[in-house]
């Protein structure tokens, strides 16, 4: 079987959809936040993906990019949760109810 | 520099400089607030009679100044008077000089509040001096915010919330579907210019098309009307002046209301003639709304101010029902009837501020036979009972009379003018005598006992001004309609030269067509002599 | 000497005092009173120099400056003198200057002394006004002023609760008058573009269809306003109530001016009227003198029965001008004028006298206690009821005879009326002058002061020769061109049985009936024997046919309820279901809205998500 | 390649450095007036800003970075944001308890992100200037870690900016993928030329919408709003300033650059869209803010609804809109700091955000009481505030294309209602400080020069903007040629 880009796209595509299922579906910060990387690497394939096939390397460059800022990002959410579950007791996020209507 | 600059600069000018003055210093306050706007006044006394020597410039307008304010968008700060705007600026000024000596009794917050009525002067006079839609909206704003402000602090009753919330929002929406049509219109002339001397000869030479007109003069239309309480967009008016300070519903119901007025007439008509010949007959009906409904309506407060406001929304009838005339005698005394009016309406309010602030109620089962404690204050009132319904000697009559005659002349409007002269003569006398009969009239209560009338000269000042105002122009009607007349004419021609493109509003349009023309011919066989 | 400016003086010098009056000389009594008799004295005077100088046809027929003048609307402020004008200016400053001077006495201790005779300053003004304009728009300015001063009398005891609503009656009552008027002068405006009686008058002359199919309905119109001011029926209601001014006001409004401007008008446009105006008019003015004089007979209060005396003796004037005899009806304005304002200055003679007691049957035996009102009350009341050869019988058979030429069921009506006439101020004159004391007060009534007194006798004068001066054929030349009209004194006595036998009889022939009916009933009556003989009439007749019933029920029932209609809508549906409604509906709406923002962060997430799925759906999904 | 072409850049990441480091040497008391510091040191490059006009060859790195005219009003507006909220942050420094320094850094190295996004000129620099933007968000939202809605704040907006930012990721790899370049310049010249045939390329299309997503959210459009009042509501209120002023014209910035350079075409074809976005947009904000008390989430939903207006400037896709927009931006600029300044003043001591806490504020301090309603009233858009005439600008412009596009008339209409509805909460607002009721506190506000001085500067901005245009509005016009 040759695989092409559209497999790469799928393969991305349902992964993108995981993490938004994640994002969606489950209760806990963290896991949301795991689902969310999740996310950020479907685009990875698909950068990396298009950058094969296009032969076009700026591609994987961003993906370098998106992987520095995703650990920033990381770094300072995972920080966040920290604090807010020694505040709070608590990574659900049923119980971010302090701000709504 | 024009010496309207100075006019309508004197009160911005004071307004920023109080606010530098230290809050303790009231004396100050007040006499800063009350120079301004004196000068101002004198100034416009001035205007007014140089206005016939002074020299015209190539659209009609003496003493102009134009200053180029943002040029990529055709604004201007343009300033200028003729005919139609000189009357309206005096009557600013003097109404402004008079709302400022009302004020006597403002003693919470004076800085503000004289910062604010400063704001509110200039702003009216400078709506009514710009040729420049862009300042005249501009100014036409500035003054009306303080009124919400005023209004929301110094406002006293107890539905005063209620009364800032709705006159604020109410009269916005206003103003801003008449933007939306100043700015449409702006856009849809092409002549990427807000001046509306060049605007209009723009005009004239590439009249809009219809669907334009058709489009933007409604919106003027509705937009000015809500902010004149055309009916049925009135019921902000009534509250909002009972809820108001004295000098604020002076000011506003007096003069800051005219502004729509000036709007369409200044505007909405040369510019869209076509569209507005469609659109005056719906007008002259919408007006017997407000002379007739608002004249019932004031038959039934048992307030003297609401009642004074649902009158003043009547009287806004008959200056549309000029306007609808479309023809000289109605434009010309529309104009004569909002001058008139804008003196009256400053007149009642304050002596209405008068009364409450004696007394601390307006109710009228609570009041009467107030003339025997007040015999200045009541028989000013009198006097402005009898100008509100239309008492020759008073400058309304003039105007009044004008609009009927004017309104008669135009045969599709003589039904609606039987019900007009019903609600001047007649209704009108009602609601005013009433109240009249309820405040003044009968014994007087004990409780009024410590009731004590306007001695000091500085208070009977404003009064007396105003009443003067009423009788001179009342008498000598021609001091005004001298100067209107030609400048409605042109107005009126380039109303005329238009032939209405939508029949379809009017039944009585064809035969009225020939009645236009018939006027018209009239018109300048008058003319010719 | 043409004397062209005397005119202008006469006209402003009252309003000039009404000026100076409220500004300057309110706490000084005795000078407002002195202006403002001066103003009017000085009026007449000047008024006599005037005619003098130029006869009552002068050469110059109309002054006038140009008041308002828009395109077509061109409003003059001009004075026309003529022969109607000038004898109307003469009565007004002659009749108006016997009332100034009495109302010194009268008013005295009032102490609104100064703002009295500023209104009644000003209404002089307003009066000449009326007489002098010289077109359609001044006089319905005039109008509107004589309106609002004789408010502002009618009103003067404003604490009176009784006098404010009375005042108030009597404004709007004339406004609805004016309400015509207005229409009408609209009308004849708009088909010959000009409000200039001249120019009207020569522009009917030209072309007397100009009015065209308005013709009539114009005419009535303008009638309209005389309805109002003649108090005719069905606009009379005002007039009774007025009485509650005082006692020179009701004399200066009754009977020289306010109510006479009314058929003033009607001479002075009698052009406009078509035949069928004129019926509708003449029939009006009929059927008010019938209806007043059958009111009047049941009246007790002195006044009052005054007043109605004053609406039939209107009907009669209408019925004059409707029977196109203006002549007649302006003659009789002229003798009426003088003898009703007697009649009035009278009975405030006897009212001062008798401590603000109205009701006749509280006075009586009054002829010895005061020769002098009493002397001249009768010849009022013989120059009313048209005894030969006072004033009032030569007016009334004029338009007896008029309408003995022109209509057979008026001449009864007119005839009839007669009758009523002498009466019930016989009635009047029986109760209150003769017999004996009825109260107390009698007792204490003394005769009037000399300010008082002697207008009554210059009055008295006048009601006596006033139907033998010339009168009647000064306006007959004016009004009835061609017509004969008698000159000197002897031919003047004798003209009515000459120039309409039936007429003058009939009218004579009434006097005795009624004088005759008046003595059998209450020559010795203690209390009124009518009620008890005529019973359900007499009871309408005392509630003046129940037409302020009537009115209550109708008129004003029918503003009030609109009013209340209109105001529940204009409070509710417009102010309270459309404005706050919108208001409160986008309020809800924003409150209903935000719960989307639950607060829980999948929610947010979800909604984020639903949204781009949402836009992807529409921008690519199609 | 001239590395000067990034000296404003250069030098405020260094400023931001310098003030990291100088906390580990100054004491503790000392660390407050490192604001100043910091504000002057802005106010430098401002300074240099207004001294740079555009180079001859604008672009760096590869036509990644450019410095045109569009980029250096943004910068300049920025850099104008960036000072006031400093002076905000040091008027606040009382309430963070620790750590004021990295605070005034991170708000140095936002405003770093945003300078960047502003000379945007590539889906990559895009990318990483809007991460530098939003990660340091993330920590200065929740900045106040004591209290717990400022950890939820800031834990919402690391989910939702998170969500969104992987949404975007997602399309720039789609666009990459369609096009074969990151590159805004080249992008627009393959959707040029019809034989690509990207313009109706689905793929391309679905990774443009994901990156309007990530730009949706930075201005909190509809549908992607959601976040907006929870963390204006919760962070710091500096932050929640920068994130109304800061945050939001970057966002707009890159939105206009992605649309008008990079796919005019799309942009074109797609003006639906964007209209019902913009009145959506505008509804949504006016219609949730009419009940609110609190003065912060308030904002929070004013702050969506004026992205409503903004959008409405953009849909008009002319340069009349365009310069309407940036118009429009700088008068919010003022008007949004004056009313945070006033809040951080008033609010400080109780700490409560609730609208009726700002009773007696007339009689507590006349200039806030002023500035407040001046501010409110501006941003109902009302002359003569700088509001107004943004305002009138964007709906001219709209009526311009309203000759073609009918909608644009209804847009209009949506945009009216939305200015009354927002008038009556802003009145609101007013009436608390003027008449709302009794005062909790009475004690007279005391002010220090320098916040004396940053309401005024406020203040005479408002004023400026909205009585004499044409500076600005010739800077405006002259901005948006460079998108030709």
């Amino acid at each position: 079987m040759n695989v092409g880009l559209e497999h790469y796209l799928v393969v991305s595509a349902v992964l993108f959809a995981l993490g938004l299922l994640g994002v969606v579906t489950r209760r806990n910060i963290l896991v949301i936040y795991m689902s969310l990387e999740l996310m950020l690497n479907a685009a990875n394939l698909a950068l990396v993906a298009f950058s094969r096939f296009n032969n076009n390397l700026d591609g994987q460059v961003m993906v370098f990019f998106i992987i520095t800022v995703a650990a920033a990002e990381v770094a300072v959410g995972l920080a966040l949760i920290v604090a807010l579950y020694r505040r709070r007791q608590t990574t659900h996020v049923e119980d971010l109810n302090l701000l709504k209507h | 520099m024009s010496i309207l600059t100075s006019i309508l600069g004197l009160p911005l000018l004071a307004a920023v400089g109080l606010a530098f003055v230290p809050r303790d210093y009231r004396f100050v306050m007040r006499l800063v607030a009350l120079g301004a706007t004196a000068a101002s006044a004198l100034l416009a006394v001035l205007l007014f009679l140089k206005f016939p020597g002074a020299g015209v410039n190539a659209d009609g307008y003496r003493f102009v100044q134009q200053i180029p304010w943002v040029e990529s968008l055709g604004i201007s700060y343009y300033v200028g008077v003729d005919g139609i705007n000189l009357g309206l600026v005096l009557m600013g000024a003097i109404v402004a000089f008079a709302a400022a000596c009302c004020s006597w009794n403002i003693n919470m917050r004076e800085k503000e509040f004289y910062v604010l009525l400063l704001v509110m002067s200039g702003g009216i006079l400078g709506a009514f001096a710009s040729l420049d839609l862009f300042f005249f909206y501009f100014f036409h704003e500035l003054a009306l915010i303080p009124t919400f402000i005023m209004i929301g602090v110094w406002g006293h009753g107890e539905r005063k919330n209620l009364a800032t919330f709705q006159i604020t929002l109410y009269l916005s929406i206003g103003a801003l579907i008449a933007l939306v049509g100043l700015i449409l219109l702006y856009v849809q002339s092409g002549a990427n210019t807000f001046s509306i001397p060049a605007l209009t000869r723009h005009i004239q030479e590439n009249p809009m098309a219809p669907g334009s007109q058709n489009l933007i003069f409604p919106m003027l239309l509705f937009g000015f009307g809500i902010l004149v309480s055309l009916w049925p967009f009135h019921s902000w008016a009534p509250l909002g002046y009972g809820s108001a300070p004295t000098a604020t519903a002076m000011l506003h119901a007096g003069v800051l209301k005219k502004f729509g007025l000036y709007g369409l007439i200044r505007v909405a008509l040369p510019l869209m003639p076509e569209a507005a010949h469609g659109w005056m007959q719906f007008l002259a009906w919408l007006c017997l709304g407000n002379i007739l409904w608002c004249g019932f309506t004031a038959m039934r407060q048992r307030d003297l101010n609401l009642l004074i406001g649902n009158s003043s929304v009547a009287h806004m009838g008959f200056i549309f029902l000029g306007i609808a005339s479309l023809n000289l005698i109605g434009v010309t005394g529309a104009v004569l009837v909002m001058i008139a009016h804008g003196f009256l309406a400053a007149l009642t309010f304050g002596l209405s501020g008068y009364i409450r602030q004696q007394t601390g109620t307006l109710e009228m089962s609570e009041l009467g036979g107030l003339l025997r404690k007040l015999p200045f204050v009541g028989a000013a009132l009198v006097m402005a009972a009898m100008a509100g319904c239309g008492l020759p000697g008073f400058a309304n009559f003039a105007g009044e009379v004008s609009v009927f005659f004017g309104a008669w002349q135009n045969e599709a409007l003589r039904v609606v003018m039987v019900f007009a002269v019903w609600g001047a003569l007649v209704i009108g006398a009602v609601y005013m005598l009433r109240a009249v009969r309820a405040v003044l009239h009968g014994p007087v209560a004990d409780k009024w006992n410590d009731v004590s009338d306007a001695t000091n000269a500085w208070r009977k000042l404003p009064f007396a001004l105003l009443l003067a105002s009423l009788l001179a122009f009342g008498f000598f009607p021609r001091l005004l309609s001298e100067k209107i007349k030609p400048d409605a004419e042109k107005i009126v021609m380039m109303v005329n030269a238009a032939r209405p493109l939508t029949p379809a509003l009017s039944a009585a349009e064809a035969d009225s067509e020939e009645a236009h023309a018939a006027a018209r011919s009239r018109d300048t066989a008058t003319e010719g002599n | 000497m043409h004397l062209q400016t005397l005119p202008w003086i006469i006209l402003f010098l009252p309003l000039l005092a009404a000026v100076v009056i409220t500004l300057f000389t309110q706490r000084d009594r005795k000078t407002s009173a002195t202006l403002s008799i001066s103003a009017i004295v000085i009026g007449f005077v000047l008024t006599v120099i005037f005619i003098k100088a130029n006869s009552f046809n002068p050469e110059v027929k109309e002054v006038s400056l140009n008041w308002l003048d828009i395109g077509p609307l061109q409003a003059e402020f001009g004075l026309r003198l003529d022969a109607l004008s000038l004898m109307m200016l003469l009565v007004v400053t002659g009749v108006g200057s016997a009332i100034h001077i009495y109302s010194w006495g009268y008013m005295h201790e009032d102490r609104c002394f100064s703002r009295f005779f500023a209104s009644l300053s000003l209404f002089t003004f307003s009066m000449l006004g009326i007489v002098m304009a010289n077109n359609f728009l001044q006089m319905f300015i005039s109008w509107e002023l004589v309106g609002v001063s004789s408010y502002l009398l009618i009103g003067f005891w404003y604490e009176k609760a009784s006098a404010a609503d009375a005042a108030k009656k009597a404004f709007i009552t004339n406004r609805l008058g004016d309400f015509g008027f207005m229409l009408g002068i609209l009308i004849v405006w708009a088909a010959l573009g000009s409000l200039n009686f001249g120019k009207l008058e020569a522009g009917l002359a030209d072309n007397p269809a100009a009015l065209g199919s308005l013709a009539t309905l114009g005419g009535l119109l303008v009638f309209c306003g005389a309805m109002g001011k003649s108090a005719q029926f069905p606009l009379h209601v005002w007039l009774p109530d007025a009485m509650e001014g005082p006692t020179p006001v009701s004399a200066l409004i009754h009977a020289a001016t306010m109510v006479a401007a009314g058929v003033y008008m009607l001479s002075r446009t009698f052009f406009i009227y078509t035949p069928e105006a004129l019926q509708v008019i003449a029939w009006i003015g009929g059927c008010t003198a019938l209806l007043a004089a059958l009111v009047a007979v049941q009246q007790n209060d002195i006044k009052r029965i005054l007043a109605y005396s004053t609406l039939s003796q209107l009907g009669y004037m209408v019925m004059a001008v409707g029977l196109a005899a203006p002549e007649a009806g302006m003659f009789h304005l002229t003798t009426h004028a003088f003898f009703k304002a007697l009649l009035f200055l009278g009975a405030g003679s006897v009212i001062h006298a008798m401590h603000h007691e109205q009701d006749i049957w509280r006075m009586g035996g009054l002829c010895k206690k005061m020769p002098v009102t009493y002397w001249t009350f009768m010849v009022g009341t013989m120059a009313l009821a048209g005894v030969w050869p006072l004033s009032g019988f030569f007016s009334k058979d004029a338009i007896l005879a008029a309408a003995w030429h022109h209509s057979m069921p008026l001449f009864i009506i007119g005839v009839g009326v007669a009758a009523l006439t002498t009466f019930y101020m016989f009635r009047l004159v029986f109760v209150a002058f003769l017999g004996g004391e009825r109260s107390h007060e009698v007792g204490h009534a003394h005769e009037s002061p000399w300010v008082m007194t002697w207008p009554l006798r210059i009055l008295a004068v006048f009601s006596i020769v006033g139907g033998v001066i010339g009168v009647e054929a000064l306006f007959g030349g004016m009004l009835h061109p061609g017509g004969e009209h008698p000159h000197g004194l002897a031919a003047q006595l004798v003209y009515p049985f000459k120039h309409a036998p039936v007429a003058a009889l009939s009218g004579l022939a009434a006097f005795g009936i009624g004088l005759f009916a008046a003595w059998t009933l209450y020559a010795r009556a203690k209390e009124d024997p009518l009620p008890a003989r005529i019973g359900t009439l007499s009871r309408w007749m005392r509630d003046r046919f129940y037409f302020d019933e009537l009115y209550e029920a109708t008129v004003i029932k029918v503003h009030d309820a609109t009013a209340a209609v209109v105001d529940w809508f204009d409070r509710w549906l417009i102010g309270f279901a459309a404005v706050r409604g919108s208001a409160g509906a986008t309020s809800l709406f924003g409150n209903v809205l935000r719960f989307i923002q639950s607060g829980s962060l999948q929610a947010y997430a979800f909604l984020l998500v639903l949204g781009v799925a949402v836009i992807l759906f529409f921008v690519l999904g199609r | 390649m001239n590395v000067l072409i990034l000296k404003h850049e250069i030098t405020l990441l260094l400023l931001a450095l310098g003030v990291m480091l100088a906390d580990l040497w100054l004491p503790p008391e000392r660390k407050r007036g490192l604001g100043y510091l910091a504000s002057a040191g802005v106010g430098a490059i401002l300074i240099c800003s207004l001294l740079t006009s555009v180079p001859e060859s604008p672009f760096a790195f590869r036509q990644m970075y450019v410095l045109d005219g569009m980029a250096l009003f943004f910068k300049r507006f920025f850099l104008v944001a960036t000072i006031l909220v400093l002076l905000m942050a040091v008027e606040f420094s009382d309430r963070i308890q620790a750590g004021i320094s990295e605070y005034y850094s991170l708000i140095l190295f936002a405003s770093a992100g945003m300078m960047f996004a502003a000379s945007a000129n590539d889906f990559a620099l895009l990318f990483v200037a809007l991460e530098l933007i939003t990660v340091t968000f993330y920590v200065l939202v929740s900045f106040q870690r004591g209290r717990a809605t400022s950890l939820e704040a800031g834990v919402k907006y690391l989910i939702i900016g998170a969500l969104s930012s992987a949404f975007m990721v997602f399309g720039i790899a789609f666009i990459f993928g369609t096009s074969g370049s990151f590159n805004f310049g080249d992008i627009a010249a393959k959707l040029a030329s019809p034989e690509a045939g990207l313009v109706n390329n689905k793929l391309f299309l679905f990774g443009l919408l994901f990156l309007l997503v990530g730009l949706g959210f930075k201005i909190a459009a509809v549908p992607f709003q959601i976040w907006a009042p929870d963390v204006y509501q919760g962070a710091p209120t500096p932050t929640t300033a920068f994130l109304a002023v800061g945050s939001k014209a970057a966002g707009m910035v890159l939105l206009m650059r992605v649309l008008f350079v990079a796919v005019p075409e799309v942009t074109a074809q797609w003006w639906k869209l964007l209209v019902v976005i913009s009145a959506l947009t505008i509804l949504y904000g006016n219609l949730c803010a009419l009940p609110q008390t609190n003065i912060k989430r308030l904002l929070g939903y004013s702050s969506i609804s004026h992205a409503g207006y903004l959008l409405l400037g953009i849909a008009a896709a002319t340069t009349a809109g365009q310069s309407a927009v940036l118009y429009y931006l700088s008068g919010y600029l003022f008007t949004v700091l004056a009313a945070f300044v006033v809040i951080v003043l008033v609010l400080r001591d109780t700490g409560a955000e609730e609208i009726s806490s700002l009773a007696g504020l007339h009689q507590r301090s006349p200039l806030l009481a002023a500035a407040m309603t001046i501010s409110m009233v501006s941003l109902a858009g009302i002359p003569p505030l700088a509001g107004f005439f943004g305002k009138l600008l964007l709906i001219k412009s709209a009526l311009v294309v309203g000759a073609e596009h009918q909608s644009f008339y209804w847009l209009v209409g949506i945009a009216v209602v939305g200015v009354v509805i927002s008038l009556a909460y802003y009145l609101g607002v007013v009436r608390a400080i003027y008449w709302g009721g009794e005062a909790a506190e009475k004690s007279a506000v005391t002010l220090s020069l320098p916040a004396t001085l940053t309401v005024a500067a406020c203040l005479v901005g408002i004023l400026f903007i909205g009585i004499y245009p044409n500076p600005l509005m010739k800077a405006a016009e002259a901005a948006v040629l460079s998108f030709k």
